[in-house]
């Protein structure tokens, strides 16, 4: 029981993280960004690519190795979501809101079908996190679990304090509700906009790279159902709210992990989806979604 | 020149047979039908009234199912299952909707997504659905072979897109936009908001389930993989390229999402690369959407001569 | 002379905030009456209230008779009730006569079959609801474009067009918020004609004002709120010398 | 093509050879291994000269896994004059495919698809030369009781050809007195945690697995992670080297398939000839597709010309052909008279020989 | 300081600007006055970036203005939009936060928005409140705030007194005066022109879109012209 419990949390933590960045695109500019899972997709290959142009490393070598792995993954993933936004979404600015919708699936295709080009059998990460296992009552837990989901909160604290303690935070969430407004404020909305798609994409990039060091496997497709939970995740929790994506990110882990163990998994993702809808109109705005407060 | 594209486009849709009737050509204009039509019923829901519908193929699935279960555990002829598709599907967007539209917006959107992903799980989950295999062996419409299929389809589409249009035209369909562009607004004006837009879902849901009867008959099989979460976002998808709300637009969105795929089918494993360029390219290039409504109507002067009351 | 609207001890609190309390006035079959006060005081809230967008925590209201408290705001319009909004709230993308086409939603006419087969029925309601569209539009004295979209009007305008809207409900009570908001002094008094030429159709018309003269001039009676609740009522020229109003809201120079 | 109006039609020039595979959607990686595996058989016939004196052609087309492509392709096939098809993977994709096929009188050598739903719809054209969920079910059964196994866990992935090995072996367990529980998980994720613990919550003594290999490899993973240490099993979909990569090390791990060139003698031979080619491994059904090609080819010289009916008739009338499975002779039912399975066990990240169950 | 030259604005074939040319001084409060659609909003938009400037040029100290709205208001020219557009889920104290986006000094920025607080008491009730639920007045007050907090060289505002009760329209202007006084330039729309014309130094009138008065406030509240439609007898 606790060990599910833990199971739940620890792929939680995958799909908060995956879900911050969804988030905050959604929050600031109401995209459904498809192309989100597909970056964490990226953020996996290109750690490959770094870890396999290292070479064999040592195990003591490969702690290092990683953590130059997913800095560089963060870099390459933040930079290409301000390209994608770029290219692909600023240029629908002040279209219908569904516009975007449709490039997003363009950029997904793209990237998934571009990836897929170069192989599509799966790849094996050249170096995998293997540790001891840790008997925490009665609970398996491995130092590799610990040690991500230790680098999954941190980067989740230092975005929740990023958006909710600087003026730069305050003015996403202010193009978010009237970019008009925003730039008559001063704000560069533009330089905002691609603020906010490096810090969700560097975040899914950096979920990537942690998903191909810790489980092995990455291929093209990886970022599809994640992708799909992460929005799940962040509507759960209240939409553009940071905190309530992560929150919503660890209560789907558990849902799932609850679901698949009484209900078989068969069953998981009705239960999942059950309760959200139960839990959505009993209160309409998710988690920690800010009350919905347009006045007449 | 509004009132001639209709029958134009319906014109094209005929024709194009007796310059090729390939096999390939039917089944890729067939399919094409189907899918315009599954477009013109997301598009009340989406378009007209502004209920952003994620799980629109459940409704599909909700169709498709209930014919072929039917058809071939009771061995009916198909087109005699339609008044229990119509119950069942009404039912659906009774169940679905009754619970979830008092939500706003984006929340909708993940509760239809996940409504779509429970009744893909579910079918795949039982066994009278047949399982992950799905049902088979469905019997066709037989109205003279894939091309007598074809035309039956454009017939079936052609009025379906017709009564969409026309239901934009109507008091309904008003009290849908008025919702869409202002809910408080118009319930301030007498709109009792969650009725009108259930019946923007019984609209769609029905519409959505006379397209599955029709992908039954002429796939002649319906399994789960069909009705997976990227075709709700491939009719989404036709809606907002088309231009939302707009039903020529529409129709032309359905057309180009469902057959540039195909058209890119030579090029192998790079077709999806260019098919999301294309995307990302006519989107940037139309962000309105191809062909969108430009909402105007006569003035009076140009209706009555300039005579003032 | 019955009452149409009865307001009875009416309350609404948000978090603390009173922002209606223990309200109580009633406004008679065919009267012009005005609601003013300070900013905050109180008068969008209690009109939203009525309107059934803000479910009152206490107190009732009634309309002709009919207790209506709490009801949903699409069911308090069908009761008689029409209104416009202090922040316009049109349909922006909707052409200017689908706008007023709105305020007559509730007339039917049609149903959805007639509207698939195109029966005469049809025809013919659609037809009435171009015609009164029109008549409702002149009434106001709008003279813009009518067949574009309301959004690219300037804000006279639209205001103009709101008003159309609410008449066009032919509800008996109509309630206005900040009509005059945004118009000059000319426009003022065309509005002024306009809120008495509405009257003269037999109906009775609410307003929330700040411009006094204008409120000084039109209405027949002014309630007055501060912090949620009455403090004056009376004819025009009682409430201006009212020294707690002068106090709350004309200021002493006023 | 022609319209309605016009008349169309193909004769002379190559003899066409259509295949229908997954080229994109989830299993992607799947069609390269069975383009490539019928290319070889392709060429070697055109290097002998070709049939009846012509040459052949692949015509491949990308069903995607999805029902609707499927149709789409199958008819792409079918306009582009194909006589054989030799595609077929995804069950339910494949389903839809058979009356298209049908219709126009062209014979279906089914390489992959194992439903036992497409032989059941009873069509003449269709056959099978992968052996069915029901055949394998009973070799993993055997070989579980021969591990003594109490308990046992079965695991698929809600595909049709998943869920048909694990309905099976899962009845004939239960049937032979073992304790078996089955689950599922959805495939395409990286976490299978919960899922492992509650297997191992059942305590089982043998985990068997019926999907393909990508899952699999991280099952093994993350269920020895976990701390189980007995056996593991996967079926055919499962056989795949990047199995034990995936997985980090896989050594000991069983598999049920039938034969492959890995583990018959001699065969090295056309392994070379296939790395050469493509610059790849064989990957699961390569070896299918392979002998697809060949069992087409072998009736269409039979039947001596293109015609559907008559080279319907030579594959009913085929008999011992040799085939990577065994020698090849149609049931009744068009499925392989025998199933051919046996056990394999990774040893080195290699899948060998365990024991041929015979 | 502030200076338009025969400035044209289109909306699609709508000619909302025809050739606009007005000026304000360092230190002045000039009025603008126009009916309805006669093209006052736009031309606040126009300096402020907010729609394109189809010909003619606007300079703020002899400085062409630069065509992005950000850096308008990093020049110092802040815009009070029609319709107060505050941030409906921000607090009263956030959107007066934001006020001082431009401003790299959050401890100034945090002094400004006390400053703010003590001038408009009615706010400083409201500070946790959602901007959205304030009271149209309410609102008003704090789109007047944000721009204190702002502390342009240049403010310029758009019928900052639409939805005030009398009481607090007189406020509001006296402290428009306030800020003029110490130093900022102002350039105010005003459908309330008596009390425009009341505190500002020069006015002028915009009909369809070109200026078609000008002159001091005194004189131009004796203009018969502008006393038949924007003051009454
Ligand atoms: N939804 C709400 N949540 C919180 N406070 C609210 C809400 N609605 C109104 N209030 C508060 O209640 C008080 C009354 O607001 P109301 O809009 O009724 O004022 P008003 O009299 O119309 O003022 P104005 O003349 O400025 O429009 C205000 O202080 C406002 O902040
Ligand atoms: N977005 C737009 N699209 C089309 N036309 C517009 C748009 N915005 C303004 N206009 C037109 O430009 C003209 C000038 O509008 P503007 O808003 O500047 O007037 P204004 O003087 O501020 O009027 P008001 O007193 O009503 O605010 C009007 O005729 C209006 O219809
Ligand atoms: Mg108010
Ligand atoms: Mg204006």
């Amino acid at each position: 029981m606790t060990q599910l419990v833990w199971d739940g949390l620890f792929v939680g933590s995958f799909y908060a993280l995956v879900a911050l960045g969804y988030s905050m695109v959604y929050g600031i500019i109401k995209l459904l960004n498809f192309a989100h899972g597909d970056i964490y997709m990226l953020g996996a290959f290109a750690g490959f690519v770094v870890l396999s142009g290292v070479g064999g490393v040592s195990a003591a070598f490969s702690v290092v190795a990683l953590v130059g792995a997913l800095v560089a993954a963060m870099a390459v993933t933040g930079g290409l979501g301000v390209l994608v936004e770029r290219v692909a979404y600023r240029p629908l600015r002040g279209s219908p809101r569904l516009a975007v919708l449709i490039t997003a699936v363009g950029v997904s295709f793209t990237l998934e079908y571009g990836v897929a080009a170069t192989g599509a059998n799966p790849r094996v990460f050249p170096v995998r996190v293997e540790s001891q296992a840790l008997q925490v009552l009665g609970v398996r837990i491995t130092v590799a679990q610990l040690a991500l989901m230790a680098i999954a909160v941190g980067l989740m604290v230092a975005l929740d304090r990023y958006v909710n303690r600087t003026s730069t935070g305050r003015a996403m969430r202010a193009i978010a509700l009237d970019p008009k407004g925003a730039l008559l404020m001063g704000v560069n909305v533009n330089a905002v906009i691609s603020r906010t798609f490096f810090i969700g994409s560097a975040l899914a990039g950096a979920a990537g790279v942690m998903a191909g060091a810790y489980y092995g496997k990455i291929e093209f497709l990886m970022g599809f159902l994640i992708g799909l939970k992460a929005f799940t995740a962040a509507v759960m929790g209240g939409i553009g709210n940071i905190r309530g994506a992560m929150l919503g990110g660890l209560l789907l882990g558990l849902l799932e992990a609850f679901g698949a163990h009484f209900l078989g998994g068969e069953w998981r993702d009705v239960f999942t989806f059950a309760v959200l809808i139960l839990f959505l109109s009993v209160k309409p705005t998710g988690l920690l979604g800010e009350r919905v407060s347009e006045r007449v | 020149m509004g009132k001639w594209v209709g029958p134009a486009g319906l014109l094209v849709a005929v024709a194009v047979p007796f310059v090729d009737a390939s096999p390939y050509t039917l089944n890729v204009l067939t399919t094409a039908a189907i899918f315009v039509m599954l477009a013109a019923g997301l598009n009340i829901v989406v378009g007209y009234c502004g209920l952003l519908d994620l799980g629109y193929v459940a409704f599909m699935a909700v169709g498709a199912y209930t014919s072929g279960i039917l058809s071939t555990a009771l061995e009916l002829p198909l087109p005699l299952t339609i008044p229990a598709v119509l119950v069942v599907a009404v039912l659906a967007a009774l169940v679905i909707g009754a619970p979830t539209l008092r939500l706003r917006s984006d929340y909708l959107a993940i509760v239809t997504l996940g409504f779509g992903e429970i009744i893909r799980i579910t079918a795949t989950n039982l066994d009278f659905t047949g399982g992950p295999t799905g049902i088979f062996g469905i019997p066709g419409i037989e109205v003279g072979g894939p091309a007598g299929f074809y035309f039956f389809c454009v017939a079936v589409v052609a009025l379906a897109v017709l009564g969409s249009a026309r239901l934009e035209r109507s008091r309904l369909g008003r009290a849908w936009m008025f919702i869409r562009e202002d809910e408080d607004a118009a319930e301030a004006m007498g709109v009792n908001t969650y009725r009108v837009k259930l019946l923007a879902y019984v609209f769609g849901a029905v519409w959505g389930a006379l397209a599955g009867v029709l992908f039954a008959a002429h796939l002649s099989a319906v399994s789960p993989q069909s009705f997976v979460f990227l075709q709700s976002a491939l009719v989404l998808m036709a809606v907002v390229l088309g231009g939302m709300g707009s039903t020529r637009g529409v129709v032309v969105g359905a057309a180009v999402i469902s057959v540039v795929p195909e058209v890119l089918r030579d090029l192998g494993a790079f077709r999806y690369v260019f098919f999301g360029v294309v995307l990302i390219v006519v989107m940037v290039l139309r962000p309105q959407g191809l062909w969108p409504v430009r909402r105007r109507e006569p003035e009076r002067a140009e209706v009555r001569e300039g005579v003032r009351v | 002379m019955t009452a149409l609207l009865e307001v009875r001890d009416l309350g609404i609190s948000f978090g603390g905030v009173r922002a209606v309390d223990g309200l109580t006035f009633s406004v008679a079959h065919g009267e012009i009456v005005s609601v003013i006060g300070p900013n905050g005081a109180g008068k969008t809230s209690a009109f939203n209230c009525v309107t059934g967008f803000y479910k009152p925590t206490r107190g009732r209201v009634v309309l002709d008779g009919k207790d209506i408290t709490g009801w949903s705001p699409f069911a308090v319009a069908a009761a008689g009730v029409a209104r416009t909004f202090q922040n316009l709230r049109l349909f922006p993308d909707l052409t200017v006569l689908d706008n007023v086409r709105a305020g007559m939603h509730l007339r039917g006419g049609q149903n959805a079959f007639d509207a698939l087969l195109r029966t005469p029925r049809f025809k013919r309601a659609e037809k009435y609801l171009t015609e009164k569209a029109h008549e409702w539009l002149d009434f106001v004295g709008y003279e813009g474009p009518r067949g574009g979209p309301v959004r690219d009007l300037p804000y006279g305008r639209q205001r103009q067009v709101e008003i159309a809207r609410a008449l066009a409900r032919e509800a008996p009570l109509v309630l206005l918020d900040e009509p005059g908001a945004g118009l000059n002094h000319g426009e003022k008094a065309e509005l002024l004609g306009l809120i008495r030429r509405i009257r003269d159709l037999g109906r009775t018309v609410v307003l929330i004002e700040h411009d006094m003269g204008l409120v000084m001039e039109v209405s027949e009676r002014v309630v007055v709120l501060d912090h949620g609740r009455e403090i004056a009522d009376g004819t025009p020229a009682q409430v201006k010398a009212d020294p707690a109003v002068v106090e709350a809201y004309l200021g002493r120079e006023g | 093509g022609g319209g309605l109006l016009g008349g169309g039609g193909n004769a002379g020039g190559p003899i066409k050879i259509g295949m229908a595979v997954p080229l994109s959607g989830s299993s992607a990686p799947i069609g390269p291994n069975m383009k490539n595996g019928a290319q070889l058989a392709v060429d070697e016939i055109n290097a002998r000269g070709g049939l009846l004196g012509r040459q052949v052609e692949l015509d491949v087309e990308d069903e995607a896994c999805d029902p609707t492509s499927a149709v789409a392709a199958a008819n792409k096939l079918v306009s582009a004059g194909v006589v054989v098809s030799v595609g077929g993977y995804c069950s339910s994709a494949t389903l839809p495919t058979l009356p298209v096929f049908d219709k126009a009188g062209i014979p279906m050598v089914i390489p992959a698809a194992n439903s036992e739903q497409l032989v059941g719809q009873k069509l003449p054209t269709v056959f099978l030369i992968n052996p069915t969920g029901a055949q394998q079910s009973e070799a993993a059964v055997q070989w579980i009781r021969k591990r003594q196994a109490k308990t046992v866990a079965v695991l698929d992935d809600n595909t049709s050809y998943s869920t048909d090995i694990a309905k099976r072996t899962t009845q004939l367990l239960t049937d032979a007195g073992l304790t078996a529980h089955s689950t599922s998980v959805t495939p395409g994720e990286s976490d299978y945690g919960s899922t492992v613990t509650k297997v191992l919550g059942q305590n089982p003594d043998f985990v068997y697995w019926t999907g393909y290999f990508q899952e699999g490899g991280l099952l093994v993973d993350q269920f020895r992670r976990a701390g189980y240490a007995k056996d593991f099993m996967v079926a055919d979909g499962s056989v795949d080297p990047s199995l034990a990569s995936i997985a980090g090390g896989a050594d000991g791990v069983f598999a049920t398939m039938t034969t492959t060139p890995d583990t018959i003698e001699g065969a090295g031979d056309w392994i070379t000839k296939y790395r050469t080619k493509f610059n790849a491994e064989p990957g699961p059904y390569s070896t299918q597709s392979y002998d697809a090609v060949r069992v087409a080819a072998e009736a269409i010289e039979k039947a001596g010309g293109t015609d559907g009916k008559k080279i319907t008739k030579a594959l009913e009338e085929l008999k011992d052909f040799p085939i990577f499975s065994g020698p090849l002779t149609f049931s009744d039912r068009h499925t392989l008279a025998k199933g051919g399975f046996q056990i394999l066990v990774v040893k080195g990240g290699k899948f060998v020989l365990q024991d041929a169950l015979r | 300081m502030l200076e338009f030259t025969d400035v044209h604005v289109r909306y699609g074939h709508v000619e909302a600007l025809r050739g606009v040319s007005l000026r304000v001084e360092r230190g002045e409060i000039v009025a603008l006055l126009g009916n309805n659609g006669a093209g006052k909003s736009t031309t606040l938009c126009a300096a402020s970036a907010l729609v394109p400037v189809a010909s003619g040029t606007i300079t703020l100290d002899g400085e062409p203005l630069p065509g992005k709205p950000w850096h308008v208001v990093r020049g110092g020219l802040v815009h009070v939009p029609e319709g107060r557009r505050v941030f409906s889920t921000l607090t009263v104290l956030e959107n007066l936060q934001l006020g001082g986006f431009t401003h790299p000094d959050k401890a100034e920025v945090a002094r400004r928005v006390d400053g703010v607080f003590d001038l408009l008491p009615l706010l400083a009730k409201r500070r946790a409140q959602q901007g959205g639920t304030l009271s149209g007045g309410e609102q008003q007050l704090v789109a007047i705030g944000r721009a204190l907090v702002a502390a342009p060289r240049v403010l310029m505002l758009d019928e900052p007194s639409m939805g005030l009760a009398p009481l607090m329209v007189a406020a509001v202007l006296d402290l428009v005066r306030k800020i003029n006084a110490e130093g900022t330039t102002v350039l105010l729309v005003e459908q309330n022109a008596r009390a425009a014309l009341g505190i500002t130094h020069r006015g002028y009138v915009l009909e369809n879109g070109v200026v078609t008065l000008s002159g001091p406030a005194s004189v131009l509240a004796e203009d018969p012209r502008v006393v038949e439609a924007y003051l009454g007898a």
